[in-house]
């Protein structure tokens, strides 16, 4: 299919590139949600016509929606937790810590007491988990408290909503604390870099290659004067390696080009939170890396950070698995390499982007045409393998094997 | 089967220059050795030279060989008729009734789609009026099942066969002279694309009112001599993406700058779409020139519709006295560099286990 | 040979996306196109075929919300445009400037 | 219209609670009537019935500046500095006042600890089981009894008074309201799109500044990208292209709107200052031509 034909078939039904979250759903539908079971997407109306009935329907949805937002936030007594806002620490303390969120909130001192951030003390709250209380009048805080007590600033604001939308969906979230640079380590093991050293000897020797070497034929052209009619090359590498010319950052030597330190007083960005899918067996005191690191930015204040910004936040990660690399060539470019997330933030709408770097510059994708095929059938068959193959590792394996003669 | 195969046959080489045919050597048959150096020996490096006119500030190719030479060697430009391969003249040889029946092509099989389309859209809006009337009366959803077999209908691929009708308009009388068809098609390749077959590959003759224009003069009127033009910036981005195989094309319809295919339309979809972005020096400059998320969320809603991958280019920009300094173009396309992040949705349902 | 913007989408509508009778008009700063579509530009209109504007422009070229007013200004009682967007391979892609806020097509 | 709409927002002001230059509300009451008056915000807190999902969220209630504006504004709603607010609240509580509060919650506890008894004796006489002391079954009730977090603090004494006394103060209203620091174009075309009854939210998922709705937003599907851009602002060709294809796609159109920068409507008699205003606003709708 074409193209504009995919977007066209794509887009004639909305639902398959809308995301369940994006939209606003009917609340009648709430009852569903708790039968574990996503509900079917409601059927909206086009526009309002003035009938009884879609009046009707209106008013259920919007009376199901007040009942449900007037649904207790609360918790029974053999459960209770107090926990003390302590405007100095800008922490939630819990004397007597139980319940089974501590496994991934808080953090337990020397005499036993639970010290929760504030998005962790407002999070818990408002999910009735915890009953908030003044440090100075011995009265429980409203969630309108929390809120104008935990935060200091608008982006904090922005910070616990992503906190909260995470948790929600299950992930195990913390503040990413630590504000130094991890040290980026060495992104090939040594092992594949021996490996890889080795085969680009190999294919050296090969000979169509020995043989072109040894001709003196360099593979750098000079540009505008170029004539290729007075160089002998014998396959399509040769002529792409020869033109080409821009240079390109590198997954394995990503030291971008030497910025000039700037006068800006732009600060360093930073995750905001480490997350971690969802585990059993996880442990806050000794957390393994987290899976993501994800950075929060609210669209009506900040633009899309600088590149410089962008490499420096990215280089500043650590989670599990970063350094993995995928085998498949399609993989590789789909994916990339080091990676951050990025949760966009509109008034409590929140968009989660991933930023990873690419290297396309390290792939090469020209076409290579098969051995010569047993047969025609096969032929298409072939080509794909020996494409695939290409793909691999190894750029100087592309080297055309014309298969005829 | 045997269309592919000639398909592939047709776009054997992926630019207009083609290698020395060799014989594989087997290391221990010396006469294999020998036929190699034969080979070598007499081969050139074959380059397909066409030529373009540079006129207004397009580049269009209006030989007819020319035309088919670019489009078999690396799909280089399009139709200004067509959406992609120049393929008017065919079309309206058949719309007109003239000539014989051939394949459909792309932009026929889109039209009868697109027919389709609107037939079952048509059906959808009688039914919803249906409702709508039924619904004033104060019932409720009676037409499930119906709804549920047009979703069907839709759903299914839409079958492609067509009779020939003929469709003869009078603005179609300026195309015939002598009742034979005029090909008013040419092919129209885009700044980079043509700068990239004169400066890279030296396949191309431009000519520039009828006199023959040199690549530093050609480069001179594409470019003003500001180091972050826009000229500059998208040419050392095609010229990347080309060099690595790639086969790059415009990706005005879906708002990007380029869409990159594997070997090239026929054979693959794009996979990719790639927008540019500079990156000076200065941090501030950079900050004065920086996106907002709500203008990249909507380039990434429609690439991600199309399910492509969304690459943003940052191109670093060099100062204006290194760019001055560097006699070469050559030189001077070195100082920019490519610096490419990926930029995709993450949605947290899928991501959790 | 040489195809100025104005002839250059007169050409695509014509030849390309089968529109007849498209000629010019000048504005008192630009020339903009009229002709009749190969279809009903919006499926939902009453009248079968309607007379319709095209506002040739490059892709690189500016646009502003004072443009767009002053040419319907000028085409009084005309209540939607289309562009014919110029990209410099060649392709014209359409998009409709409908006057105010307009509701989107039902299907 | 529904019967108990005028009603509703007739009554009196609405209080909105302005923290670090963020628009809350933590009153489901004033929810209920926002929503009639055509402003839905965003639900953004945890629904602590159902908190393990982020399709359907609880309070609080965040609102768009531009909600904020129009309510101010239309005179509906004022604002609430929260901190000073509920710090003067909380440093004018006594002793007494805090135990009485205390004894206002032991009472909602002594009610349904008694319907819980009532209940459990209930059910235990239907299985003619009920053999064991009240004592014995108060002791597990207790144990089951709810500790309630209150939304917002509408309980306290003198609530009701301090939010009066901020209603009535112009220049906390004044300076409140400029702290928020709005986009003026940005809430002319709120104003404008509400004055067409559109329902308005915010737009970055649909890669716009609002997405509108022809209703409420819980029955119909949002109609309209809208996007601000000024008079003589370059709106891009290639976001015409991109914004163009998105909305069309979705069955939305792309929304561009504008204000007359012209000096000369100027001169014209002001007899209604906000149609008047309003008349600068222009709008334009694009969508995708469907060929080419």
């Amino acid at each position: 299919m074409e193209d504009e034909e995919a977007l066209l078939t794509s887009t004639a039904n909305p639902d398959t590139q809308i995301e369940f979250e994006d939209e606003i759903q009917d609340w009648r539908n709430l009852t569903k949600i708790k039968d574990t079971s996503l509900p079917k997407r409601g059927e909206k109306d086009y526009e309002p016509d003035g009938t009884n009935l879609q009046n009707s329907v209106l008013e259920e949805s919007r009376n199901s929606m007040f009942d449900a937002l007037a649904g207790d936030r609360s918790h029974v007594v053999k459960q209770h937790v107090k926990a003390i806002w302590i405007s100095s620490q800008k922490r939630g303390l819990i004397t007597k810590p139980k319940g089974s969120f501590l496994q991934t909130c808080g953090v337990i001192d020397s005499e036993n007491k639970c010290w929760l951030r504030p998005e962790e003390f407002c999070y818990l709250a408002e999910r009735g988990s915890i009953e908030p209380w003044f440090e100075d009048k011995d009265l429980a805080m409203s969630i309108e408290a929390c809120y104008a007590y935990c935060f200091d600033n608008d982006d904090e604001i922005d910070e616990y909503h992503v906190y909260s939308y995470l948790k929600r969906h299950g992930f195990i979230v913390m503040k990413n604390e630590e504000q130094r640079i991890i040290p980026k380590l060495q992104t090939i093991s040594p092992m594949k870099r021996v490996y890889s050293q080795l085969l680009k000897w190999i294919n050296y020797f090969t000979l169509p290659n020995l043989i072109t070497n040894l001709f003196g034929h360099k593979p750098y052209p000079f540009f505008q004067n170029l004539n290729f009619t007075s160089k002998k090359f014998t396959s399509y590498s040769q002529i792409y390696n020869s033109i080409k010319l821009i240079p390109f950052r590198s997954h394995s030597t990503p030291s971008t080009q030497p910025q000039p330190q700037s006068s800006s007083t732009q600060s360093k960005l930073i995750p905001t939170f480490n997350i971690w899918k969802p585990s059993p067996n996880f442990s806050k005191k000794s957390p393994p890396l987290p899976n993501f690191q994800i950075l929060v930015q609210n669209v009506n204040k900040y633009k899309l950070p600088t590149l410089k910004q962008l490499h420096d936040l990215i280089n500043s990660t650590n989670y599990q698995n970063k350094h993995h690399i995928d085998s498949d060539q399609s993989k590789r470019l789909k994916n990339g390499y080091g990676f951050v997330l990025i949760a966009t933030v509109d008034y409590g709408i929140i968009n989660i982007v991933k930023l990873s770097e690419a290297d396309f510059g390290n792939e090469n994708v020209w076409y290579v045409p098969g051995p010569k095929p047993q047969n025609k059938k096969n032929n298409g068959k072939n080509n794909k393998n020996q494409n695939n193959n290409n793909n691999n590792n190894n750029k100087d394996k592309n080297k055309d094997k014309k298969g005829k003669k | 089967m045997s269309k592919r195969a000639s398909l592939g046959q047709v776009h054997k080489y992926s630019l207009p220059v083609h290698p020395i045919e060799v014989p594989n050597i087997v290391p221990h048959n010396p006469i294999s050795w020998v036929q190699f150096l034969i080979a070598y020996w007499k081969g050139v490096t074959v380059v397909q030279t066409t030529t373009a006119d540079f006129v207004n500030g397009q580049f269009l190719v209006s030989n007819d060989e020319d035309i088919k030479t670019l489009w078999k060697n690396g799909f280089f430009g399009k139709g200004i008729f067509s959406r992609s391969e120049a393929t008017w003249y065919d079309r309206t040889q058949k719309r007109l009734g003239l000539g014989e029946f051939k394949n459909l092509t792309i932009e026929e099989i889109t039209a009868i789609r697109r027919d389709e389309r609107k037939k079952f859209k048509k059906e959808r809006a009688k039914l919803e009026a249906k409702q709508a009337e039924l619904k004033k009366a104060g019932i409720v959803d009676p037409f499930i099942e119906e709804r549920l077999e047009l979703k069907n209908l839709r759903d299914k691929d839409i079958d492609v066969k067509v009779e020939r009708t003929i469709d003869f308009r009078d603005d179609d009388q300026q195309l015939l002279v002598d009742g034979k068809l005029q090909n008013l098609e040419t092919l129209e390749l885009f700044a980079a694309e043509a700068f990239f077959l004169k400066f890279a590959l030296n396949a191309i003759n431009i000519r520039h009112n009828d006199q023959p224009i040199s690549t530093v003069e050609l480069f001179n009127k594409l470019s003003s001599s500001k180091v972050d033009d826009l000229f500059i910036m998208n040419y050392v981005v095609y010229h990347h993406y080309r060099s690595l195989g790639w086969c790059v094309r415009s990706g005005i319809k879906f708002g990007t700058e380029y869409l990159l295919y594997k070997r090239g339309p026929p054979f693959h979809h794009a996979e990719h779409a790639v927008i540019i972005l500079p990156n000076y020096k200065d941090e501030q400059q950079n900050e004065q020139v920086a996106k907002d998320f709500v203008w990249l969320s909507s380039i990434s809603r429609v690439i991600g519709g199309v399910r492509k991958n969304l690459i943003i280019v940052f191109v670093d920009i060099p100062t204006q006295e290194e760019f001055d300094s560097c006699e070469t173009l050559e030189e001077k396309f070195k100082l920019y560099k490519i610096n490419e992040l990926l930029y995709r949705r993450w949605v947290a349902n899928k991501n959790r286990d | 040979m040489s195809i100025p913007l104005v002839d250059q989408v007169q050409q695509n509508l014509l030849f390309q996306q089968l529109w007849t009778q498209v000629t010019p008009i000048k504005l008192s700063n630009i020339t903009i196109l009229q002709g009749f579509p190969k279809e009903k530009l919006i499926s939902d209109d009453e009248t079968n075929l309607n007379k319709e504007f095209v506002l040739p422009i490059k892709l690189k070229d500016e646009i502003t919300p004072n443009m767009l007013d002053q040419v319907f200004k000028e085409l009084q009682g005309v209540k939607r445009l289309v562009l014919g967007i110029v990209n410099d391979d060649g392709t014209v892609v359409y998009y409709i400037v409908h006057d105010g806020v307009y509701k989107p097509k039902k299907n | 219209m529904n019967k108990e709409e005028g009603a509703m927002v007739t009554d009196e002001k609405l209080p909105i609670s302005i923290i670090n230059n963020k628009a809350f509300i933590f009153d489901l009451n004033v929810i209920k009537k926002l929503r009639f008056l055509g402003i839905g915000g965003v639900l953004s807190g945890t629904l602590p019935t159902a908190p393990q999902q982020n399709v359907f969220l609880g309070l609080p209630l965040q609102l768009m500046i531009e909600e904020v504006v129009w309510l101010v504004e239309n005179e509906y709603a004022y604002l609430v500095p929260e901190r000073d607010f509920l710090n003067d609240l909380i440093q004018g509580l006594n002793n007494d006042d805090v135990l009485q509060i205390q004894n206002e919650k032991q009472k909602l506890m002594d009610l349904e600890q008694n319907e819980k008894l009532i209940q459990l004796n209930d059910k235990l006489d239907k299985l003619g089981k009920n053999n064991t002391s009240d004592e014995t079954k108060l002791k597990n009730i207790n144990q089951s009894l709810s500790i309630k977090i209150f939304d917002n603090s509408n309980n306290l004494k003198n609530s009701e008074f301090l939010k009066k006394t901020i209603l009535q103060n112009k220049l906390i209203q004044k300076n409140l309201l400029n702290s928020l620091n709005y986009n003026n174009l940005n809430y002319k075309i709120f104003n404008h799109l509400k004055l067409k009854n559109y329902f308005l939210a915010p737009g970055l998922r649909f890669g716009g500044k609002f997405i509108g709705y022809p209703g409420d937003p819980l029955r119909y599907h949002a109609h309209l990208i809208i996007n601000t851009i000024n008079w003589n602002q370059d709106i891009g060709l290639m976001n015409i292209v991109n914004g163009g294809r998105l909305a069309t796609g979705v069955k939305k159109v792309w929304l561009i709107g504008s204000e007359r920068d012209d000096d000369e409507d100027e001169q014209e008699d002001e007899q209604d200052e906000q149609e008047e205003k309003d008349e600068k606003v222009r709008c334009f709708s694009v969508e995708w031509a469907g060929f080419g």
